[in-house]
């Protein structure tokens, strides 16, 4: 496609966004999380707004932009794509669908699922109505992913799955979980490890929500007892699963590297928050010196970590982009997001601390979303094997 | 200057740490934050505390306190701190009893403080209006009256402000915001006419208040000290307070960090216990210099206090502002170590965190003690 | 928003590249130095340099120069700060020439620009009094006479002022401390009469001056701009040199990184090569992630001044105090990685050490930017 | 001895000191190395105060308060030399002689040597006749000192020593050196090191000073070839010398962590510094804010590190002093000595970074000072050498 497509394209999708997208959904960034759209039978709208908004993007394949055509996306192009979300940005139009089984699962299937596999999933993807969670983690198996142990047995046509999972996020309103098992000890950890899907309504399936610092549940403990997957729902081949796992890490850092889009923003401004409750003295400067100081830092720090993404997409484009720079992503996204949310509450000083959400529940939003904040550091990959990995593979500093 | 606890403090130490590790410990504060019946701390706990006379370690022996210091204060708050010992021993009984003792007349002095001491009467101390410890802020007018003062207006996040007996509302009765003339300070019962008690919930379960004044009558001897010259009495009850409460910082830091060193020293991953990954090795090995570092800090101000020094100020503003910053490095660490156990709500770390961000914002944050460090050296 | 090189932009970047790889490396600066006859560039490689065109990368066609913009020139400053090449390119190429261009009549454009284009002048700005970056608290007295100014005073670490042909004078007509109108700007003559120069020697062992006026006459038509007005030109400017200190800072701080990371990938202790112990790579990987952060920063400064962005000063303070603190974190590292041989003469590190600490000063420290920031965020 | 001696022996102290410290002496602290007294043959008196003071405190034993009388020290007890030293702080005193005779071989001899050796070397270090330098590191042995090859012959009644030796501090100004030795290859490299002692102008020694940052050379490159060092001047057993040099190094990391106090010290505070370079607003503030800020922090942290320094004292004194505590001196005193440098360069500001000893020499000490500083926490054990030893000895950390 040459430049003019691409304006074309722009003024295009422009023109529909305004005309399809909801004013309710333009109100952004969502103030809360019942505002992000999960999809899944258990989900429940909170607005039409909201479902006619999820309907008409999937209709054109637009929850998905990337996807191709032939599995209900919108098979566009990196940079069409790009356009949508500028777009989507400028009319401040909210995400009409996220969640694991676009960011996740979706990516895996396109890559390693078979032709039958993408037909049956991916469309339930796009149009919402499957809602995916993910069986990584287990309980001797966090950082150290590759050593987990949940055993799936061949049994001819099916695998027979026992184990326990940890921080499956929303398991209890999800339909599908795309799962690690082990369906071989010999050898190596990372080999022997596999991928297979199943529905969470499967006999032997139980989950239980583990209340977090915050009292609410966002992760559950799942637990598997000869739970049976038949053999068609195997993704790529058997042994196959830590390449898919590695493949989807990525997907997964890249998700939360820019977990801030998808989360409660606060309604006003960290200047407008601290004018408020620290309060400027006589020469216009903030009363507190050490979190005047804080405060720049960090809104520095954001600014260069927004610069670097933009950057990256540039070289991308231009096709001088050093691969191995983008690992510092998770790791610099996520430590800047735990770093924002702390200096928030820390502005709102003892405001910021308050558990009250009914007379508060403005600040008590915010002393939440830090509190939430202190796990971006850890799942996914922790910041210390992000830094492992940056050490090692972008740097190529020495194994021991 | 002692640094250290001599024989009779470190007996008193060890009498409280057995005696809490027994009858208020994390379980027990968990369990009383389960409840949810409102109470921030157990009644027949802090009678039995009174008892073994904590609650008179402050007070002069004149007025049937112990007069032991606060070197034996702060290692009973050391104490409380390792097992979130929730009480109102700091409110009332080094707070309160402070500006009594320093600002009341003899008269007050022997109404209040034995019963204090006797852990029969608990005091709160209004100070905040914003969401900063800001005491020279104070702006709630209080107008005399032919027969006293009126109060019109709020006090916010008065610690142990729902369970107090008695309330102590700084208030201003001249001057402007910043001033340090014009300080007033009046004795409130719990029960009062024309005021509102409404409660502050905050992440660490214990006990806040709000205070509303509408056309509140104070009689005139409810006077503490003398119409607009609180300050004094004031900034030397704040230090104490302060001292007390970066001793129990300290006790929490130190617990986050034990329990943390124990996790590495235990969790295997990739094969080998994390805590010989050198990354973590290293990061323990300097928040245990920070810790011992702000360890001497707080016994120096504690020690100030004992001493009557004259760099008090600076003693109380270096501990509140270390023991502030070590806390909260300590409590990401320990969190951050954890993994993610450390973000449920099953693990204790989690309840420790919370009381230290509290902590961290009661009677001064980093920012406010740095900046009173900077003025009182001339920069 | 471009935060990358353009094909032309690379091209330019390679060459400069392959001219002080081979003509004004490190080693050529080490020669340079201990020659210590006081020359603290190599004229010859200068003109060399001019011919190349780089001298007129920022200078309007119409004056001579090649209109060329700031990244192209930022992507020139990269690579002479890997070589720690040094020449007036800042001091006259970028600072001086902007003040001619933007506050200067077309009479001093075409008098000056293309002399500075192509290299055969060199101009210096006066803007310090004190030890600390401050424009707006210049204090120097400009009185007008009959035939033009009189100055008393002196002016402090001018960038290449013992070697400059001109010299561009920061003074106040009217106004006081830190007042952004009354400031005026005057063009002198190295060796114009009642003006001394005394040299500042510096560690980076570049060419500082001193300005020593004594009832200097200086002609009406020596006058830049209009008088008392010279506040808006002299940002723009200031802006403009601090982006391309901070490219060649970037530069300098790249360099050192990517020489620790070598010594960590050869250099054996306890039998292992260093670079295998976990805490060194941790904090490597640190070091990395905010150098990239901070590259983008200083890009995005370069692209604001071409695009005449309305967010200039943000973008420019943003990337000055970030490269600041980062050449500090990594010259610290650097040394202390490097062990014994880090502080040591021989080893090129240090060079580059000295050269950052002069920089960091240079037209603003992290103070002066971070207060500038939060005063365009208003806060 | 009881609390009454303490306090006799305190009023005595004092007035011999007020009697016999020349009041040239009693200008603190020093404004410059040459203000130290090394001793040693090559070592030149600044002044007749300066040889006087220290041959007056030599005779009373008091240049080593601790070590015995019959070796020429001055026979006090901890308490008594703590008593000496404050007493010495209080008329501002300076040290009479330090060096590493003083510091570091005096007290290796007093645990190791025979008694031929002691009453050999300690008598002319506390008298200040012998200087003595360090021979430890190697080209390839920096903080994995155990890895030494300078290689010691047995030739039946001496040594015959080849090898190489680097930051030996000031052995072109030093009489003797104590020297680690391989007197064998075979077995753990931690054995086979022995420690041996012999004059400089032993043939075969050849020294070349090394220009550090500052132009200045503190430290020397020493070869040896074919040094002969007669079997006598073998401290402790052959292979012993790792056990000698552990015990030294606690030594060396003490005296460094109290480097500050024999360091040429500004003449001015660091506020002073700030007031005048920096200048206060109409408030009385200091007008960079990030300055103030790194000035609370770093005046809060050094008082808490003379703090500790005082409390491990004093629950050495009560008994109850955790000695895994110790082990933190040496990190934390050099990072903040060279913190502390670092920030009084910047608040000197371009004045902090000038290199002109003629025309501004106040300035340029700073300068110097804070460079010198860097090599604080890499010698003697650099800082990370530190945190593992921390955190494997103090915090028992397991050993990968």
């Amino acid at each position: 496609m040459s430049e003019i497509d691409y304006d074309a394209f722009r003024v295009e999708a422009r023109e529909w966004l305004e005309q399809n997208c909801p004013v309710s959904m333009r109100t952004p960034p969502a103030t809360d999380r019942s505002d992000n759209v999960m999809g899944g039978s258990k989900f429940v709208f909170k607005s039409d707004d909201q479902r006619i908004w999820m309907e008409r993007m999937a209709d054109r394949g637009w929850t998905a932009l990337e996807w191709p055509r032939k599995y209900g996306g919108g098979g566009l192009d990196a940079r069409q794509a790009k356009i949508v979300r500028k777009e989507m940005a400028k009319l401040n139009c909210r995400e009409p669908l996220i969640g694991h089984g676009i960011w996740m699962l979706g990516p895996a299937l396109l890559e390693y699922g078979s032709e039958e596999q993408k037909l049956q999933h991916l469309p339930n993807i796009v149009n919402g109505s499957i809602r995916w969670c993910q069986g990584y983690s287990e309980p001797g198996a966090g950082s150290d992913l590759a050593s987990l142990r949940c055993k799936a047995e061949d049994i001819g046509d099916h695998y027979l799955v026992n184990g326990q999972k940890c921080w499956t996020s929303d398991g209890d309103k999800a339909d599908w979980m795309f799962c690690l098992v082990r369906t071989d000890d010999s050898g190596p950890k990372q080999q022997g490890i596999s991928f297979v899907l199943f529905p969470m309504d499967t006999p032997g399936v139980a989950v239980r929500p583990v209340p977090l610092l915050t009292g609410e549940s966002h992760f559950c403990d799942t637990f598997l007892e000869n739970v049976e997957v038949p053999k068609q729902n195997l993704v790529g081949n058997e042994g196959e699963g830590w390449t898919i796992a590695k493949a989807l890490l990525v997907h997964e850092r890249n998700m939360m590297s820019s977990m801030d889009d998808t989360m409660p923003a606060p309604p006003k401004s960290l200047v407008e928050y601290a004018t408020e409750y620290v309060g400027l003295n006589e020469n216009g400067r903030l009363r507190d010196q050490r979190l005047r100081a804080r405060m720049v830092s960090q809104m520095m720090n954001k600014r260069a970590l927004d610069l670097t993404q933009a950057r990256a997409f540039e070289e991308g484009m231009a096709g001088v982009l050093d691969m191995r720079m983008t690992s510092i992503f998770k790791y610099a996204g996520t430590e800047n997001i735990k770093d924002n949310t702390e200096l928030l509450v820390d502005v709102l000083g003892h405001s910021g601390v308050r558990w009250d959400a009914e007379g508060h529940y403005e600040e008590t939003q915010r002393t939440a979303a830090w509190m939430n904040a202190l796990s971006f550091t850890i799942a996914g990959g922790s910041s210390e094997v992000q830094l492992n990995v940056i050490a090692k593979r972008s740097l190529e500093l020495p194994q021991e | 200057m002692p640094l250290v606890l001599n024989e009779e403090q470190r007996m008193l130490r060890d009498s409280v740490r057995d005696f809490v590790t027994d009858n208020a410990n994390v379980d027990h504060f968990r369990t009383l934050r389960d409840k949810g019946d409102g109470k921030s701390y157990d009644p027949d706990t802090w009678a039995k505390l009174a008892e073994l006379g904590i609650s008179g370690i402050c007070i002069p022996e004149a007025h049937g306190g112990l007069d032991f210091g606060y070197m034996a204060m702060g290692a009973v708050f050391e104490e409380f701190g390792k097992q979130l010992t929730a009480s109102p021993l700091l409110s009332s009984a080094v707070f309160g009893a402070s500006l009594i003792e320093l600002a009341g007349t003899e008269a007050q002095k022997s109404k209040y403080l034995p019963a204090i001491a006797a852990g029969e009467l608990t005091v709160a101390v209004a100070i905040e209006e914003g969401s900063h410890h800001a005491p020279l802020y104070t702006m709630l007018p209080v107008t005399e009256s032919e027969n006293g003062f009126i109060l019109n207006g709020r006090k916010a996040f008065v610690i142990d402000g729902q369970s107090a007996d008695l309330l102590i509302i700084l208030g201003r009765s001249s001057g402007d915001l910043g001033d340090t003339d014009g300080l007033t300070l009046l004795l409130l019962d719990q029960d009062a006419a024309g005021m509102q008690r409404e409660n502050d919930r905050m992440v660490d379960s214990r006990d806040y208040a709000d205070l509303v004044f509408a056309d509140t009558q104070v009689s005139a001897d409810a006077l503490l000290g003398s119409v607009g010259a609180a300050f004094d009495p004031l900034v030397l009850s704040l230090d104490r307070a302060r001292a007390c409460l970066a001793a129990e910082m300290l006790g929490g830091a130190q617990e986050m960090f034990d329990r943390t060193i124990a996790y590495l020293q235990e969790r295997d991953q990739f094969g080998q216990k994390i805590g010989s990954f050198q990354a973590l090795q290293h990061r323990a090995a300097d928040m245990y210099t920070e810790l011992e570092l702000t360890r001497s800090a707080v016994m120096d101000a504690l020690s100030a206090l004992d001493e009557q020094r004259n760099d008090i100020g600076q003693a109380v503003s270096t501990a509140k502002c270390r023991i502030n910053d070590t806390c909260l490095h300590i409590a990401n660490e320990a969190i951050q170590m954890h993994g993610g156990i450390g973000v449920t709500d099953e693990l204790d770390i989690g309840l420790f965190f919370k009381r230290c961000h509290v902590s961290i914002n009661l009677l001064g944050n980093s920012g406010y003690h740095a900046e009173r460090f900077a003025g009182l050296n001339g920069f």
